[in-house]
């Protein structure tokens, strides 16, 4: 069994972390860090968890083991980078510290990088576009989760050339409180923030970087919080130069997501879900991919859906844990997800 | 194995086909009725113009 | 007083109209149809309605009156609109049936039309774009939801010729279960429908005909079905020739909507709600409309927001009829909403 | 006009109470306190309060004035009696501190009192209950919402001596968010509180005190949190000594709350709402009761809804300072709810 | 491998049956019955499913198949059970029309049996209850979401005889929309349906009947929708002859449970999730019990939470047939469930 | 009355303005900082870098 410890295991994207490790055939759960819940079951936090026969330890506690997943905020792991791979031969951060390809990024983006020594090390974890890099890869960062949408979503379009840098992008994403971490303020207790559509982050969103250094497309970005805890729907409205035709695109997305194990096509149909819903997929790794054709706007609208906790984060480090250590890709991560479901 | 008109896909159909039946492609879902059994044709079906909600 | 009656009094907006009527200073309730319900207490289909000692009567009985809000589907007024303007002085459509200018239109977007000759007549309802009109009107067409909401998020931007109908314009449009009226469907059962981020109309909705006809723009228009019952937010992505500065967009904005009773900029500030939501106008007869500028993309974000069974229908409706009838024009409306309110 | 300031102006019912203040014919809004919020728009934490024309102001800036209605958490008011009624004629407080008739109570169930001496000017707000003596009072304690919601569910039972203190009665309470107030924890953040039935008071909740003061019967009571933000529902499961029959209850429930502004019997009949729900009266001051009738048990279920704003605090203390200042019962009270309505 | 067919395969439970038996490792899906949909893919009615090559049958064309899950509603089965038994070896029937013991009850609660020769030959699935006699069954009645949840809540009080049948016993049950199956009516809609604490079997619920035959206990049960789509959550409010202690309560619960692989004890503790709830078990076949006393009227509060298309029908139903055939019993039913999450 | 320098709306600010006081705009909600009070005139305030959710 390789052994796995997660950093920041009280925390969200971290008790996902541990779900999905402690069922993974080939991994067994070492650690989980907490500062706040030191020596508390991890299923006093994470209920589902209760089964799991393990307490959070402090930070300092950490011990050498196979693979470290980190789920911090921002700006923890680069500055404990050294002493993280120091413990494991492979650190999965989640966070967006070792995500964008140049310290320069980080300053106009971020409040800069403490380690920018490492940024070359990292392979960005996204397995549909970065699968050949990951195999044996020893910092792997995970990506944002609306960036992951976007891209998935907009994939097929670069690849195929439908869409080109000098295309209008309009990127109209909706996400769940998830998103923002256990953490939460006035703007996340439940009577403020149920029920809302509410632009959080209007422009200038951080994601923006990411998909404009993987995709290489600057794309108008727009976040909205929507009533739902888990889900990242992004809505890509795309101007090409030339309008495909309906059997194009159904090429371009088939092309590109044929042999994923993660990629859904969901584009018209009949029934009630005809195209990528966020419930749809929640509580799996999968992604939910589609498009539709708009012959008097000369547009292409392109819909994307994942869960954040899962494709968005804790599912898509495993994936490309899989990926590094030559696991199964999909080992770990069946789970298809829940019909019906409400707002997961 | 036939080919969706709409997204190219392999549509799986059954053996008991009858002309103007309606099969749904599993990839697409596209709606689909058949014009001639041997060999099989398939056209778009017209729309039902099915109400979804709102 | 004032007579009032309203078909299709057990739908959605006929419920909300009677009870905007009902507590109107200078109306009084005098009929509501139902065909379903003919017999039964108002109170039994609308519950916050059992004060109110009403039943329900069939269409057939529907008697003089002096004016008559009309709350049936699309295609119902168009057929008896003869003798709906026979029973009624002033005849209130809250349907689409007469609020494009032009049969042709209705050829293009809808079925085509059975009393094009009454279409001149006919008044567009919503009195930030048309109240001079307004005044003594006798058939009145009330706004489709989503295309109020849109309107009047863009208003300002094309009255000061910030946008010119050369420019881009993406609109994405999210809204609540009652749009789709009481009927519903397995799509909008509560299972499928909680916690839905779902493209319901991905392309070519039909408020895009309206919205040209009285905004002179057209606008690439996508609207998702969101968890909650009430509102229509639409978040308009706007690319001005020339990138204005904010202090631009705030005159604009202010110019606009100064003098108007129903409309609140939200544009930024501190708290928990910054821009327009749905949540914050949720049974009251306020649109919120606000902006943010994307200096990065050439980009300006215009957020609008109402509840679509008031401002977006039966608000709007009394609202112009106040306006035809010369009463005070916030009379019946003055209901602020709720905080905290969860998704109404 | 009568001048009324606001203690606590800034939390949940303190703003509800400023909206009913701010719309009542008689009152007009002097002050509104903040310690948090002190100099910022009222509108700034009360998006529906936008067009109110007021700041907060600290606690130590409050003057004189007619009435005050204090909002603050247990424990304030009982420490500012005496400053506050110096300020005012009348001071409605809507926290514990002057509920229980006896300072003893306060020992059992909360941590003491600091100025018992006052307690027996204190009259209890319910005006079902005690209207004689509010007339002309000026220290009038507004309810607990848990309390009120079963206080009028099961007051006709009581009156009728259909149920005696030696019955057995379970008291199951249903209620939103929002009576946790604008603070919030951990445990009323947004995917923690989402879609919850979270057992949060499983035994020895405070306001089976006040039931037992007010309507002389011990109850055991079991307080949920589910998914709503406004709203106490209380289901009553009463074991009479003998079963009365259906019309024994409907006399017993139409005697008692025939004349009541407030409250509406709904037990049965036809349609969707065939019993009280909270979400028929949200927004409202109206109360639910009705009851359904056990043969195979000897029960009888009472059930109640409420809206804990309104009723069940802001709308209660309002109904009863109209009656003590002289004013029309329902003056400022008369919105009745929407429907449809999400979970409001 | 054993063959498996699902009738009512387009339904809520048929849906899950489908999920968890192609999940299975010993299970391989035959055949999914649905008239609705028949030659349409399963993945067009259950979007989680897209990835199952399988599209409905007719009912008419089912074959033999080594064990068939029936998923219709009441009364079906009983109709075509000599088919079934004829098909398949080992029938489990989710729907009630095997599960009580006796013809005359069916007369009682329901409207009389059509095949009760065959009642007799029918286990109760519920192996917490009826482990012993499931091995080698062949004909399986999976229970009553809203019966399990009692049973399983009620179950160590009355083993160890705390609770005696002459006791007073409430059970207040909320349950999500999931329950009403996909059939849905207009109370079923997403405006009706959203935010609701609505009592919808005031008395007389039929699962009080299966809760008598198999815990020997007389209950007064009334059940209540509310906002969510998966869930049971049992509130038992007990009075037993004489309290006891809290160790008593635990060693009560751990005697019974404690060798059980799908029942959690969750009683105080810290954190969030101090009590059952049906959030922390929704997608699982766990069910999470526990208790509080209430020294001050003699009473224990027990709570049980189960998701009711798991452990409530669908699980329930696949962890009898592993006891049946021999299988692991936690075979299949492994996923342990999300957090965070939201209203699943 | 002084104008808001974000919005030009006009902001009502009260009596006793000390020169460092951060006020609000009533319109805009624009935190402006108070940096003469003879007459008043207001500068942006820094940016508080609040966190606001998610
Ligand atoms: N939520 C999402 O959807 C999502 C998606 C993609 C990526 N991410 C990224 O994943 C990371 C974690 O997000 P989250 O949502 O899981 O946040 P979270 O719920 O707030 O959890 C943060 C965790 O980090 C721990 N932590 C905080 N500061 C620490 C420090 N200085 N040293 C050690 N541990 C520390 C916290 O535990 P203690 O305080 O108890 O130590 C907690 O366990 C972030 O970088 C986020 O950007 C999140
Ligand atoms: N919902 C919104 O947000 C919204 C917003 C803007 C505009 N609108 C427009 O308002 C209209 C009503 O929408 P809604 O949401 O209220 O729909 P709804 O809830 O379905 O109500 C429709 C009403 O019309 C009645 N009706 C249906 N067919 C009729 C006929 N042939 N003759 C007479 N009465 C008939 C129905 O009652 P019986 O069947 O009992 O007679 C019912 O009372 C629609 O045209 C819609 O486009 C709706
Ligand atoms: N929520 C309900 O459903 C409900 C129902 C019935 C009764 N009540 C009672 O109503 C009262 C208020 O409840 P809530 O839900 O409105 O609470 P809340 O939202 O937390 O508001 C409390 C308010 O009190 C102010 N405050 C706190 N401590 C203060 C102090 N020491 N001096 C002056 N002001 C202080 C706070 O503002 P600053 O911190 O900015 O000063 C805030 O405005 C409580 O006693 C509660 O039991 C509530
Ligand atoms: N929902 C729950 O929480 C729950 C829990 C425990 C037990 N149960 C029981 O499980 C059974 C199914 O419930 P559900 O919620 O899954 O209901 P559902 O969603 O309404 O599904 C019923 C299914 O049965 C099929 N069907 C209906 N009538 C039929 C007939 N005469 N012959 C063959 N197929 C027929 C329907 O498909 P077509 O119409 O397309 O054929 C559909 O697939 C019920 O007996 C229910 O009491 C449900
Ligand atoms: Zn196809
Ligand atoms: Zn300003």
């Amino acid at each position: 069994m390789t052994s796995a410890s997660v950093v920041g295991g009280s925390g969200f994207t971290g008790g996902e972390m541990l779900r999905l490790v402690a069922g993974h055939p080939e991994f067994e759960v070492a650690q989980a860090t907490s500062r706040e819940y030191a020596n508390k079951t991890v299923g006093s936090v994470h209920p589902n968890l209760r089964g799991l026969d393990l307490r959070f330890v402090a930070p300092d506690d950490l011990e050498s083991v196979d693979v470290l997943f980190v789920c911090t905020p921002h700006g923890v792991t680069m500055e404990h980078i050294e002493e993280y791979r120091d413990l494991a031969e492979t650190v999965v951060d989640l966070s967006a510290d070792f995500r964008l390809p140049d310290a320069d990024l980080y300053d106009t983006w971020y409040d800069g990088h403490v380690a920018p020594e490492h940024l070359a090390d990292a392979e960005y974890a996204l397995p549909e576009l970065n699968r050949e890099n990951l195999a044996g890869a020893d910092l792997i960062a995970s990506g944002g989760c609306n960036a992951t949408s976007t891209i998935l979503g907009l994939k097929p379009l670069v690849d195929t050339g439908i869409l080109t840098p000098d295309d209008q992008v309009v990127v109209d994403v909706k996400v769940g409180s998830s998103e923002g971490g256990a953490g939460g303020g006035a703007a996340s207790s439940h009577p403020e923030r149920s029920g809302v559509v509410r632009p959080y982050a209007p422009t200038s969103h951080r994601h923006e970087a990411e998909i404009e250094a993987y995709l290489g497309l600057q794309v108008s970005f727009t976040v909205h919080a929507v009533d739902m805890v888990r889900g990242s729907a992004a809505t890509c409205h795309v101007y090409p130069e030339s309008m495909p035709e309906t059997k194009d695109l159904w090429g371009a997305y088939r092309e590109t997501y044929d042999e994923e194990p993660f990629v859904r096509l969901v584009a018209g149909g009949s029934g009630v879900y005809r195209y990528p819903e966020p419930k749809a997929v929640a509580g799996s790794n999968h992604a939910e991919v589609g498009f539709e054709r708009d012959e008097r706007n000369d547009r292409v609208v392109a819909f994307s859906a994942i869960d954040n906790m899962m494709k968005g984060s804790a599912g898509q480090a495993l994936h490309a844990a899989n990926v590094a250590l030559g696991f199964e890709e999909t080992a770990g991560l069946e789970f298809t997800g829940l019909h019906p479901v409400g707002s997961p | 194995m036939t080919e969706c008109i709409q997204c190219g896909a392999d549509i799986d159909l059954h053996d008991d086909l009858e002309v103007g039946e309606i099969v749904d492609c599993g990839t697409c879902g596209a709606e689909l009725e058949v014009t001639d059994v041997d060999p099989v044709t398939l056209e778009e079906a017209p729309e039902l113009a099915e109400d979804w909600g709102e």
